[in-house]
């Protein structure tokens, strides 16, 4: 289209319509106000241009009806984009309860995929069309960002946290991914494709990457390799909690306040087990900072996910790779 | 010689709110030995500036500056805090 | 007041380099500044267009990565720190600060000088980066990736950058303590130029700001040299933490780098088109709410860096705020227009420029600061679309309108109009070419500082890197006419442009101690000869001396 | 005869005196956020991993700590009385005044110097590569609370050095500095130690007192 220029970028997620309205009416918005203030300008320029015959007389240098006038008229249009980019935004804190959960994990200088049937991709990432994608996102070390324009959303990748980013893919295609945060040597080239396929396509594509382990199976056996089943096994002789369904519970804790496991909870029980004691226990976990890397991590927090029979957006167990 | 009776006044009061301070950090009292702590820390701050650096009596312009740092320092750590 | 009667200017007392680099005089202060800042941002200009130059194709061809992302890193560093803060303040500022408050020197002229020498020590320091090897962390230094991983001379960079903020703190304490004790007899706070406005709003900026950015280089060169944990994930520390400090500096900075600007750009228009600023009262408290509100918006450039939604909701609020003070000053400057008798002299032609570029950057800042199109165009062309309108397009542009309106004042000559008004024209040109396909490149995905590009990009970029020639150009030619005018320009009698304000009430070049009899004030700024004003211009005090 | 004020730009001592403690405390006010920023760090981490830092607070000397901190507010004592006898105009009682001001502040330095030798020596101090050996809990987090230890207890030394050295300045320039300069530099001098004593009033309970 055009000799191949293009002006406007593709919209392949279902938010990207919405964003898109938004900022068409900005633009409106803006252009219309930059035309206003041209024409004032321009205008003045002209007819007031030195030596001109234009009528000067009743000139003032102030005018409050005026400057209050543009003022509130200023706040109300900056409110209402305010509210209107706030509310597409808190969308983003709201994965839809049946997404497939994709793990990603940013490293110098590629993407690193894995999903939930324990299928690896490297700098290219395989979603079917049509339904929610939760990827949650880790560094191994600087902060890389997630960045699929084609779908509008990106989300930065911190190391030492995991964060989640979700979308509907609408097309089927091949759009570019690429890592938006600045991050060293080769920045430019850390990324590579999304692939958006038919429902039909995507399972026989995940079929066809071989017989992965899921993640959770993965994590169950890290969990028992690394020795956490012995104190949080059913028969250990240590007393510690019991991990079946703490995802996404409130739990208590020894300083009288109460919080909700979430992934931060479950990563700093990890990694930082005398943050927060549960209630009723002897802080006697060690911690696994340093034993355990960020891809082990994740393996984990699926295993734990999957313990959470009540947890809705964890389908990771009947979501073994179909064959 | 009352400056100097001020002076020393104010002298055996910052080491009787020293003296206070750690001995309240000796009794458990929870999250409140911090809390407790900051604010002998900020009573010492006063008489030190308002006695040793006659910031009351100094015009306006130096509560000015005061005021401006105080007022930025809680914006800063306020909205850093909200991140959170 | 004619040049003839006053005595011997500024400028001839003494010659020799000794009179120059231990000079007090703020006056030469403000030339030692000019010099200097003039070197660095053609520096920092040569490193744009190599950017520029390598990004007309997408291959990487020209330099590879790592040449790359040191140039975009010292390109910010230096246009920023080394360019574009003590820009305006440094140079037009500290010569005209006494002089438009009816002083005979800054309150402390020692510190004056001394603050250039500090500059001179952090930013010649941080150069010493670029010779051995130069730094690869962008301007904004985030960790851990500049702590743990770059490669480059990054402590050399940060020290080089804590160093000059001293200097900015010296600068900013200098003019605070000028405007409050130093103003002439009837010169009341609502009587000043809105350029000491400005420059006040600035410096108050500058002195509570830029100690939190000295705080956070600390911590990294530390957390390199020291190995000290602070911001490292591994060693329970918070890179985000950076980020905070970072930006709690930054962005009251950006107004640092704005404010000055805005002030001669108000001092500009009225004299051109012979008409008091509209609404004064209302620019210049405008100016301190900028400065105050500035402060607490500094979480919009984290939106998408896992910051709580919350707080991304607030700070996406109080940047709408924070808009709404500039929106009141862009209306006022197109209202001061009305019913004048304008001219096109080279300065009004860049301040009209200014108007307009300041304006699609501001508005493009509203595209940022709305949530969900940020979390898709943050980190893309389009910031840096947007910052380049308001940072070259605004500041740059405003401060070429005050060297060129001032220019008779600092050096007593005349430049050649029609040279400044061709060179207005084509920087106008060239910098629109060459920022505009920014925004669409940033609205079609391209991410920054990327040394390589999807092919589907290069129509913009071309267009890009050949309108960054135009605006080279643009910025040569004043360098060379206005260097012509300093031995061949006409000279230039003591108020050119018929404009109001102090400054223009001594002779060009002012003789050392500024005026030869101290004015007093009896009206208020802009008191324009106009006809046909309906309202009397007076204010509350003005019989008070 | 010189001219009563040192910038050209005032014509009155008086003003110029006023200007001075001005700029002292808008300097003042930059260094508080100066400090105040990297308390807000050391506050985070605090909340996150207070146990730890709690622990590791331990490791410091009380006894040490609060003698310094004696010893500063004794110096600030000694800075204040040296205003005063400047602004009575005894000149020798201010000189001697400041010269305890300065020993005072040399005294602090010292008494920091071997508490940092002890910490080195016991493994405690994670800077200059030196190895950091740790018995408590969570040595990771006691580690990042050495580091910010010393961070701000070593900024806060080199404020003190710097006013240690120019009072040592007016010191030795006293005999040939005019009455009115004299006083400004007090003043001037004055303030900075005041605050510096402040900044350790913060320090001391941030740091050493942590639910003893
Ligand atoms: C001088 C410099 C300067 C100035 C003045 C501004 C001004 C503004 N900036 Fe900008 N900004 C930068 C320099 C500047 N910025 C830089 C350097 C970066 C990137 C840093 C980096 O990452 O490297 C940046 C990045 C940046 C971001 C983060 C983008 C991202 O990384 O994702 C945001 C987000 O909110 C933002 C917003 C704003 C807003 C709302 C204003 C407002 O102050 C603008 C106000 C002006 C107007 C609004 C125009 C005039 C008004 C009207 C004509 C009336 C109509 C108005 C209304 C209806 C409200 N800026
Ligand atoms: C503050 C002021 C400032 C100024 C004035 C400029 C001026 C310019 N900037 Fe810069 N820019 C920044 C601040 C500034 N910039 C910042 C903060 C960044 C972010 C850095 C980061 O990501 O960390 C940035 C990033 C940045 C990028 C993005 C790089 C990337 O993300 O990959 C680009 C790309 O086009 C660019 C271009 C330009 C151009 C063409 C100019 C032109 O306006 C320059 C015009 C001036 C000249 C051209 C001088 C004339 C010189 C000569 C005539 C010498 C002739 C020499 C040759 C021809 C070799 N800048
Ligand atoms: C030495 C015994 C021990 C080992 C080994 C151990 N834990 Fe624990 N764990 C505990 C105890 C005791 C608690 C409760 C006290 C606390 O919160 O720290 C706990 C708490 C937890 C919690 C928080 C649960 C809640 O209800 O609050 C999680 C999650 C957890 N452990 C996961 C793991 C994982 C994963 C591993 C292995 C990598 C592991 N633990 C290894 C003893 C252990
Ligand atoms: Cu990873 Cu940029
Ligand atoms: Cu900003």
């Amino acid at each position: 289209m055009s000799f191949g220029i293009r002006f406007f970028p593709q919209e392949a997620s279902s938010i990207a319509g919405s964003v898109d309205a938004l900022f068409y009416t900005l633009l409106a918005f803006a252009v219309a106000l930059g035309l206003f203030l041209t024409v004032l300008v321009v205008g003045y320029a002209v007819k007031y241009r030195i030596g001109s015959a234009a009528d000067r007389t009743g000139a003032r240098a102030r005018s409050l009806p005026l400057e209050m006038a543009w003022t509130i008229a200023s706040l109300v249009m900056a409110f209402i984009f305010f509210g209107w980019g706030a509310v597409l935004f808190v969308r983003r804190d709201r994965p839809p309860p049946d997404a497939v959960e994709i793990a990603g994990l940013g490293k110098q200088w590629m993407w690193e995929f894995r999903h939930p049937g324990g299928q690896r991709e490297i700098n290219e990432l395989h979603v079917p069309v049509g339904k929610a994608v939760v990827v949650s996102l880790a560094s191994q070390d600087v902060i890389h960002s997630f960045y699929v324009p084609a779908f509008r959303v990106k989300q930065d990748a911190v190391p030492g946290r995991t964060a989640n980013v979700w979308f509907i893919a609408t097309q089927p295609g091949r759009y570019h991914l690429f890592c938006a945060e600045y991050c060293g040597t080769q920045h430019s080239e850390m990324g590579g494709w999304v692939t958006v396929l038919a429902p039909e396509q995507y399972a026989s594509w995940l079929g066809s990457q071989g017989e992965g382990e899921s993640l959770a199976t993965s994590g169950g056996k890290l969990f028992r390799a690394l020795g956490c089943s012995g104190c949080h096994g059913n028969f250990s002789k240590v007393r510690a909690p019991g991990l079946d369904g703490v995802f996404g519970q409130p739990v208590a804790l020894a300083n009288r306040q109460t919080v909700i496991a979430d992934e931060r909870y479950l990563r700093d029980s990890i990694l930082v087990p005398n943050k927060e004691i549960a209630a009723g226990y002897q802080p006697v976990m060690p911690s696994f900072d340093g034993l355990v890397d960020e891809a082990e991590l994740q393996m984990l927090m699926a295993y734990l996910k999957s313990l959470s029979l009540q947890s809705p957006s964890f389908p990771a167990a009947k979501n073994e790779a179909p064959q | 010689m009352s400056e100097f009776r001020k002076l020393t006044l104010a002298y055996i009061g910052l080491l009787a709110l020293l003296a206070l301070t750690v001995g309240s950090s000796f009794l458990a009292l929870g999250g409140f030995n911090s809390a407790l702590n900051l604010v002998i820390a900020a009573a010492k701050t006063a008489v030190i500036a308002i006695l040793f650096m006659h910031l009351a009596s100094d015009g306006v312009l130096p509560r000015l500056a005061v005021a401006a740092a105080g007022f930025w320092l809680m914006i800063l750590f306020g909205l850093t805090l909200i991140g959170q | 007041m004619s040049s003839d009667l006053a005595s011997a200017s500024y400028l001839a007392e003494g010659a020799g380099p000794r009179s120059w680099l231990l000079t007090t005089d703020h006056k030469r202060v403000a030339w030692l500044y000019f010099v200097s800042l003039t070197a660095f941002f053609f520096l920092g200009g040569t490193f744009a267009v190599l950017m520029r130059i390598e990004l007309a194709t997408p291959a990487g061809d020209l330099v590879s990565d790592d040449v790359y992302n040191r140039l975009f890193s010292l390109h910010g560093i230096i246009m920023v720190w080394f360019f574009l803060v003590p820009s305006i303040p440094a140079t037009l500022g500290n010569f005209l600060l006494p002089l438009m408050i009816g002083a005979r020197d800054l309150a402390f002229p020692r510190l004056n000088l001394a603050s250039w020498y500090v500059f001179m020590f952090g930013s010649l320091f941080a150069l010493a980066s670029v010779v051995l090897g130069g730094v690869d962390t962008g301007w904004t230094f985030y960790t851990p990736l500049s702590t743990l991983y770059a490669n480059g001379f990054v402590s050399t960079a940060a020290f080089g950058v804590f160093i000059v903020g001293f200097s900015t703190i010296m600068t900013g304490i200098n003019f605070i303590v000028t405007v409050h004790t130093l103003r002439a007899p009837g010169l009341t706070w609502f009587r000043l130029p809105i350029f000491v406005w400005t420059l006040y709003a600035t410096s108050l900026v500058m002195v509570l700001a830029t100690p939190v950015l000295a705080a956070s280089l600390i911590l990294i060169v530390l957390e390199r040299v020291f190995g000290i944990g602070i911001f490292n994930p591994d060693l329970g520390g918070d890179p985000l933490l950076f980020q905070h400090l970072f930006w709690f500096y930054s962005h009251p900075a950006v107004y640092i780098m704005i404010l000055p600007g805005m002030g001669v750009v108000s001092e500009v228009l009225p004299c051109f088109s012979r008409r008091p600023l509209f609404g004064y009262k209302a620019v210049a408290l405008a100016s301190m709410a900028i400065a105050v509100f500035g402060f607490l918006v500094w979480g919009h450039h984290m939106f998408v860096s896992g910051q709580s939604a919350y707080a991304g909701v607030v700070f996406s609020f109080l940047s709408f705020c924070v808009a709404i003070p500039s929106a009141i000053k862009v209306f006022n400057w197109s209202l001061t227009l009305r019913k004048g008798e304008i001219s096109f002299e080279t300065p009004m032609l860049y301040a009209l420029f200014f108007l307009a570029l300041f304006t699609f950057g501001g508005l493009a800042g509203l595209f940022l600061a709305a949530l969900a199109i940020d979390v898709h165009v943050h980190d893309t062309y389009f910031v840096v679309a947007h910052f380049h309108y308001i940072m070259v397009g605004g500041m740059v542009t405003a401060y070429m309108a005050g060297l060129h309106f001032w220019w008779p004042k600092l050096t007593g000559r005349m430049y050649s109009e029609v040279w400044g008004r061709i060179a207005a024209a084509v920087t106008f040109i060239g910098f629109n070419l060459t920022f505009f396909p920014q925004y669409v490149l940033g609205f079609l995905g391209m991410p920054r500082r990327y040394h390589t590009y999807p092919p589907e990009f290069a129509f913009w970029h071309i267009l890009s890197s050949a309108g960054a020639v135009v605006l080279a150009i643009g910025y040569l030619m004043p360098l060379l006419y206005l260097a012509w005018s300093l031995f061949r320009g006409a000279q230039a009698p003591a108020n050119p442009w018929r404009a109001t304000g102090l400054e223009w009430q001594t002779s060009s070049p002012p003789p050392a101690h500024n005026f030869d009899r101290m004015p007093t004030v009896t009206r208020p700024a802009y008191d324009y000869p106009m006809k046909g004003l309906t309202e009397k211009r007076s204010d509350p005090v003005e019989d008070l001396v | 005869m010189k001219s009563p004020t040192t910038s050209i730009a005032f014509d009155r001592p008086a003003r110029e005196t006023a200007a001075d403690s001005f700029a002292m405390w808008v300097l003042i006010g930059s260094e508080v956020m100066l400090f105040g920023a990297i308390l807000l760090v050391f506050m985070f981490a605090r909340l996150s991993y207070g146990d730890a830092f709690a622990g590791a607070a331990k490791h410091l000397s009380l006894p040490l700590g609060t003698a310094n901190t004696v010893v500063l507010i004794t110096s600030s004592f000694a800075m204040a009385l040296a205003h005063m006898y400047t602004a009575a105009r005894r000149w020798r009682a201010a000189g001697w005044a400041l010269a305890a001001t300065a020993l005072l502040g040399v005294v602090f330095l010292a008494i920091k110097a071997t508490e940092y030798a002890r910490e080195f020596s016991e493994g405690l101090a994670p800077v200059l590569g030196a190895p950091f050996i740790y018995k408590g809990p969570d040595p990771v987090h006691a580690e990042f609370f050495f580091g910010l230890y010393f961070a701000m207890t070593s900024l806060h030394a080199l404020h003190l050095i710097c006013g240690v050295i120019v009072i040592g300045g007016i010191l030795a320039l006293w005999p040939r500095t005019i009455e009115a300069s004299r006083f400004r530099r007090v003043q001037a001098i004055g303030l900075y130690w005041h605050f510096v004593d402040i900044v350790w009033v913060f320090l001391f309970p941030v740091l050493y007192l942590i639910n003893r």
